[in-house]
């Protein structure tokens, strides 16, 4: 593929139209987990601002942007401030290359899983600076915790995706989207092992419950944003659903057919058919989402040796046994 | 020359309190910790102390059964049948009505299984689900609406006068209870399908905090965590008082000496607890609730021990009277505290999550100790 | 009772049967400060259960007062040792009972009470700075004579009482 | 090996079992009380603050022989009364409740010879400064008498007051010794 120079006016549009996704999914998405959370506590959560309080975080948006910014008196206070936006900026700019239809995605990149990871690790680095900017030890305890999971937890989510990888033979996602067409990958065994996988590493790169050490809210106060308020705080929790939404997204993407339905897919051309696929794609995505919503809801937290020993005894393992078998089939059958 | 510590022989001492949420009060844990592994938990006490005993020595002994409720919000029945039982032992002539004391074990009991499940609901609070204390406090809030009916109170009932109870109640009230029974027994399947079996739930809890049945003796633990290390020491069954004797029911224990056996324990107990209070409510005779002669002023003489089962285990009053209105020494035996105090040698060497779990399971509540 | 027999053997401990329905305890000691600790493995031998440690500001002798029971039969002991106002200082059990080691740090805190070869007698309920402040300590005009309140110490107080201090002095 | 794959089969089952259950409930009616707008009505037994009974004549019952104050423990009830030049009976000019310091015990209530306080049904309370929960029984009864219709009389003593010569000596001691 020839290299093309990028339109630089339309990668910012698109950025920009990108943090405007952002925020207000996150606004959507933490109104979706408020609400979940209190149905399934039998509480109707947020139900006075706007209708059934839909403008809720919006308004709770407003009063973190007009609290004070404290950063502790033996802080470092550049680390400290970057730190939230290190947790911030990656996962925006890694949702650039995910493709949301077949026309609605901002660049595609041969090489876009390649690309999502390694933005996605920058989030351990976030976590990390955060934990050791703090100064504070249940920070420091944190960040700990979260570089020993998000470390281990790397391997089977990379093996993982692997397997999606050989099957279809591609890193771009358009293109991976496409090889599946409506058989999605999760509809063979290889892909419904893969995808099982990934989705538990997902959770546990995004730090959600059950595996929020970082922030283990009962052990560590609130683990690495302790010190935070404010938008410093505010921008961690954007960060946190913005790698919820990217986490599903390449799911989507890689296993579950992308914007095609099931056994359908979708070729149609024009702007109806276009919409009609980014919707698909964010119901899935956003499906993915309830599903780990309504987990953390429902499960305690994992202890910190029960979490790496689920990683390296079964995850692990399992990930492994499934590429190989996986690659045997394609050579045996598929090749 | 200062010399430099040696980063690898280095622990880090962490603060985990006074406000903490997992110390469920001002409780301060301090923590030698080697990474996540805890070397060394020294817990700090006092923090929310009031001297109840004190104040037991300078008020009458009437004026002191609205304080015996504060010490344990969780429980306060308990605290205040344990209070007035001593008070009446040195009474001799007093004659408690009988269905004064179905009353008060009725009562009691209902505040037990309230007690446990807000145990329950912090506890899993502690390992990091947040739901479970919701659907406890659902069933919580049937109880304390029943027995705001009877003792006009939600938390700190003072209910029990010496010489029987405040308030009667009617058959309403029993119909109640008995629904709530009902309604408890249809519940508890689903709290063991959400929260026993969850496999997270009992990695995070078997073979954590072991209390082997020589270390709870001498470190007097008693209540659920000494009948969850196998020893059936219940004071409801072991000193019989009130109508105790005259009922039916098992002291639940578990060998397994863990978190998962306070656990076990604390739910068989709930079923025991119901069932008494559902043979109390069957045998409920009519009558007075309160003695007809009860002394206007109490003025005793010598000294008695009066241990009850409360919530968290064996509550003990000392009273010793020098035959004025008031007592000269008041001691209470809190169970916590003793509870409490294993805490040191039974953290050695866990991690910091277990710590949390094995507090959870203490079912601490803070002003008990510091009382 | 078999803790009572075992007990009356022992020279220094007086045990006496008390009156369950009317005290709550069922075996009443009184011991010299010497054998707290001897008292104490007996009993812990026994396989009983400390309840509490506590103790009673009186004149002239205030009293350390131990409350232990039986986790399988109906048996409580109450324990008392005589410790002198002037002197406050009483052998810890906590090496043989680990649960009586906050107990007797409280009883420090409120009533000055040193218990001897304690591994940490820091105050554990006041502030760790208040070394000189007991607060169960009875005023002057409030404080009564020991056998005025414990009917314990009637019969014996002229002889017994007598020979217990003889024992501290020792 | 077995064991291993057992448990894994188990965990993932005790899960799934788990998110049914929260599934359930989460379809399920909510049950809390959405505060400012509903309030969960007080039961009738409920015991708050205490207040004077408003006789049906519309007064109180109280006879200020200050048996609630002694039997309070925290000492949060003051009694002032006056006895009215030729009057038999002392009179109460104001009856005060610190509500900061009253833990309802409840032994006021259940000592008062004549039945003149009970417990209200007052469990809004909220104020800015703890001087607002000094409350006034005796303005609070007037109050009370108002809202109710009821006229604040005070019981006049008149048609007994020619008798009064002979019976006073007889019925001194009795205000003293209650």
């Amino acid at each position: 593929m020839q290299i093309e120079s990028p339109n630089i006016l339309l990668i910012v549009v698109a950025a920009v139209v990108m943090v405007l996704y952002v925020f207000t999914n996150s606004a959507v998405l933490v109104w979706v987990e408020r609400k979940v959370s209190a149905h399934i506590q039998r509480r109707p959560g947020p139900f006075e601002v706007g209708p059934f309080g839909l403008l809720q975080t919006a308004i709770d948006g407003l009063k973190l942007m007009a609290k004070q910014l404290i950063i502790p008196g033996k802080a470092d206070k550049r680390l400290f401030m970057l730190a939230p936006v290190l947790s911030f900026v990656p996962p925006i700019a890694a949702l650039l290359t995910v493709p949301f239809g077949k026309v609605v995605q901002v660049q595609n990149l041969d090489i876009g899983i390649l690309f999502i990871l390694s933005l996605a690790a920058l989030n351990v680095l976030a976590i990390l600076i955060a934990g050791w900017a703090s100064a504070n030890k249940y920070s420091l305890f944190g960040a700990v915790r979260s570089v020993a999971q998000n470390i281990a937890y790397e391997i089977p989510l990379l093996l993982s995706l692997l397997t999606a990888v050989l099957w279809m033979g591609t890193l771009n996602l358009g293109e991976l989207v496409d090889a599946q067409g409506g058989f999605w990958f999760v509809f063979t065994p290889f892909g419904f092992v893969a995808f099982l996988i990934y989705f538990v590493t997902g959770m546990a790169e995004t730090n959600r419950a059950p595996f929020d050490l970082p922030e283990a809210e009962s052990e560590l106060t609130a683990g690495f944003h302790t010190e935070y308020s404010g938008m410093g705080f505010g921008l961690f929790f954007l960060g946190e659903y913005t790698n919820m939404i990217l986490v599903s997204a390449i799911a989507t993407s890689l296993f579950l057919g992308g914007y095609n339905l099931p056994f359908v897919t979708l070729n149609g051309e024009g702007v109806l058919w276009e919409l009609i696929r980014v919707l698909i794609f964010l119901a899935k995505a956003y499906f993915l989402i309830f599903v780990m919503i309504w987990m953390r809801w429902t499960f305690p937290r994992v202890r910190f040796d029960q979490l790496l020993n689920l990683c390296w005894k079964v995850l692990i393992p399992f990930s492994l046994v499934n590429l190989a078998a996986a690659a045997i089939w394609i050579k045996a059958v598929g090749g | 020359m200062i010399q430099k510590p040696d980063p690898t022989q280095e622990t880090l001492v962490l603060n985990m309190g006074p406000q903490h949420p997992s110390t469920h009060g001002v409780l301060r844990v301090v923590l030698h910790c080697d990474g996540e592994y805890v070397l060394d938990a020294e817990p700090v006490i006092g923090y929310g102390h009031r001297m109840h005993e004190l104040i037991g020595e300078v008020r009458d002994h009437r004026g002191f059964y609205a304080n015996v409720g504060r010490m344990d919000y969780g429980g306060a029945l308990s605290f205040g049948h344990g209070h007035i039982l001593a008070v009446e032992r040195m009474l001799p002539d007093l004659e408690v009505p009988e269905r004064a004391e179905y009353l008060r074990v009725i009562t009691t009991e209902l505040n037990r299984v309230a007690s446990h499940l807000l145990w329950f609901g912090a506890f899993l609070l502690d390992l990091g689900a947040f739901t479970p204390i919701l659907y406890s406090f659902d069933d919580r809030e049937a109880i304390l609406d029943l027995l705001e009916h009877v003792t006009g109170a939600r938390l700190t009932f003072s209910y029990m006068r010496v010489g029987g109870v405040c308030a009667d109640v009617d058959k309403d009230w029993c119909d109640g209870v008995l629904a709530f029974v009902k309604r408890m027994r249809d519940r508890i399947p689903m709290y063991h399908k959400l929260v026993s079996g969850n496999i997270i739930f009992r990695k995070r809890v078997e073979d954590v905090g072991l209390i082997t049945r020589d270390m709870a003796l001498k470190y007097g633990c008693t209540g659920p965590v000494i009948r969850g290390s196998g020893i059936p020491y219940d004071v409801r069954r072991s000193e019989p008082y009130s109508i105790y004797p005259e009922l039916d029911f098992d002291i639940p224990t578990s060998e397994r000496c863990d978190c998962m056996g306070r656990y076990d324990v604390r739910w068989a107990e709930i079923e025991q607890s119901l069932r008494i209070i559902e043979q109390a409510i069957a045998k409920l005779p009519e009558g007075p609730v309160m003695a007809e002669k009860v002394p206007k002023v109490i003025k005793a003489k010598g000294e008695v021990y009066q241990a009850v089962e409360a919530a968290r285990g064996s509550l003990g009053y000392y009273i010793a009277c020098d035959g004025s209105t008031s007592p000269y020494r008041m001691k209470i035996r809190v169970p916590s505290y003793s509870n409490l105090s294993i805490l040191k040698e039974l953290t050695r060497g866990i991690l910091l999550s277990d710590l949390v779990a094995v507090m959870g399971s203490f079912d601490l509540v803070i002003p008990e100790i510091d009382r | 009772m078999k803790i009572l027999d075992r007990l009356k053997e022992l020279e220094g401990v007086e045990a006496i049967a008390s009156d369950y329905p009317s005290t709550g305890v069922h075996v009443d000691v009184l011991m010299g400060l010497t054998w707290v600790r001897t008292f104490a493995s007996l009993i812990r031998e026994e396989d009983f259960l400390i309840e509490s440690v506590t103790a009673v500001d009186a004149e002239p002798n205030m009293m350390v007062l131990y409350h232990f029971t039986h986790p399988d039969e109906l048996c409580r002991v109450a324990a008392r040792v005589l410790v002198e106002r002037s002197v406050k200082r009483c052998p810890t059990i906590s090496d043989i009972y680990p649960g009586a080691n906050w107990h007797e740090r409280e009883v420090r805190d409120f009533f000055g009470i040193v218990f001897e070869d304690h591994p940490d007698m820091t105050p554990l309920i006041l502030p760790e700075d208040q070394v000189d402040f007991h607060p169960l300590l009875k005023k002057e005009n409030k404080i009564k004579i020991l056998s005025e309140v414990f009917d314990r110490f009637v019969e014996e107080k002229a002889e017994e009482a007598s020979a217990n201090e003889g024992e501290v002095s020792e | 090996m077995l064991n291993y794959f057992k448990e894994i089969f188990v965990g993932i089952k005790s899960l799934l079992i788990g998110m049914k259950v929260t599934a359930f409930y989460g379809t399920k009616r909510t049950i809390t009380a959405h505060y400012p707008f509903e309030k969960i009505p007080v039961t009738l037994n409920f015991r708050g603050h205490i207040d004077l009974v408003v006789t049906k004549k519309g007064y109180h019952k109280c006879i200020t022989c200050g048996m609630c104050e002694r039997a309070c423990p925290s000492g949060c009830i003051t009694l002032d009364s006056v006895k009215p030049e030729g009057a038999k009976k002392k009179k109460l000019t104001g009856y005060t409740l610190d509500f900061t310091k009253c833990s309802l015990c409840g032994n006021c209530v259940e000592t008062c010879p004549t039945n003149a306080i009970k417990y209200s049904n007052d469990y809004y309370l909220v104020g800015t400064s703890r001087h607002d929960f000094h409350f006034d029984l005796l303005d609070r009864a007037m109050k009370a008498a108002e809202e109710m219709g009821i006229e604040w009389t005070e019981p006049v003593e008149k048609p007994k007051e020619p008798k009064e010569p002979q019976a006073e000596g007889g019925e001194s001691p009795s205000p003293a010794g209650a």
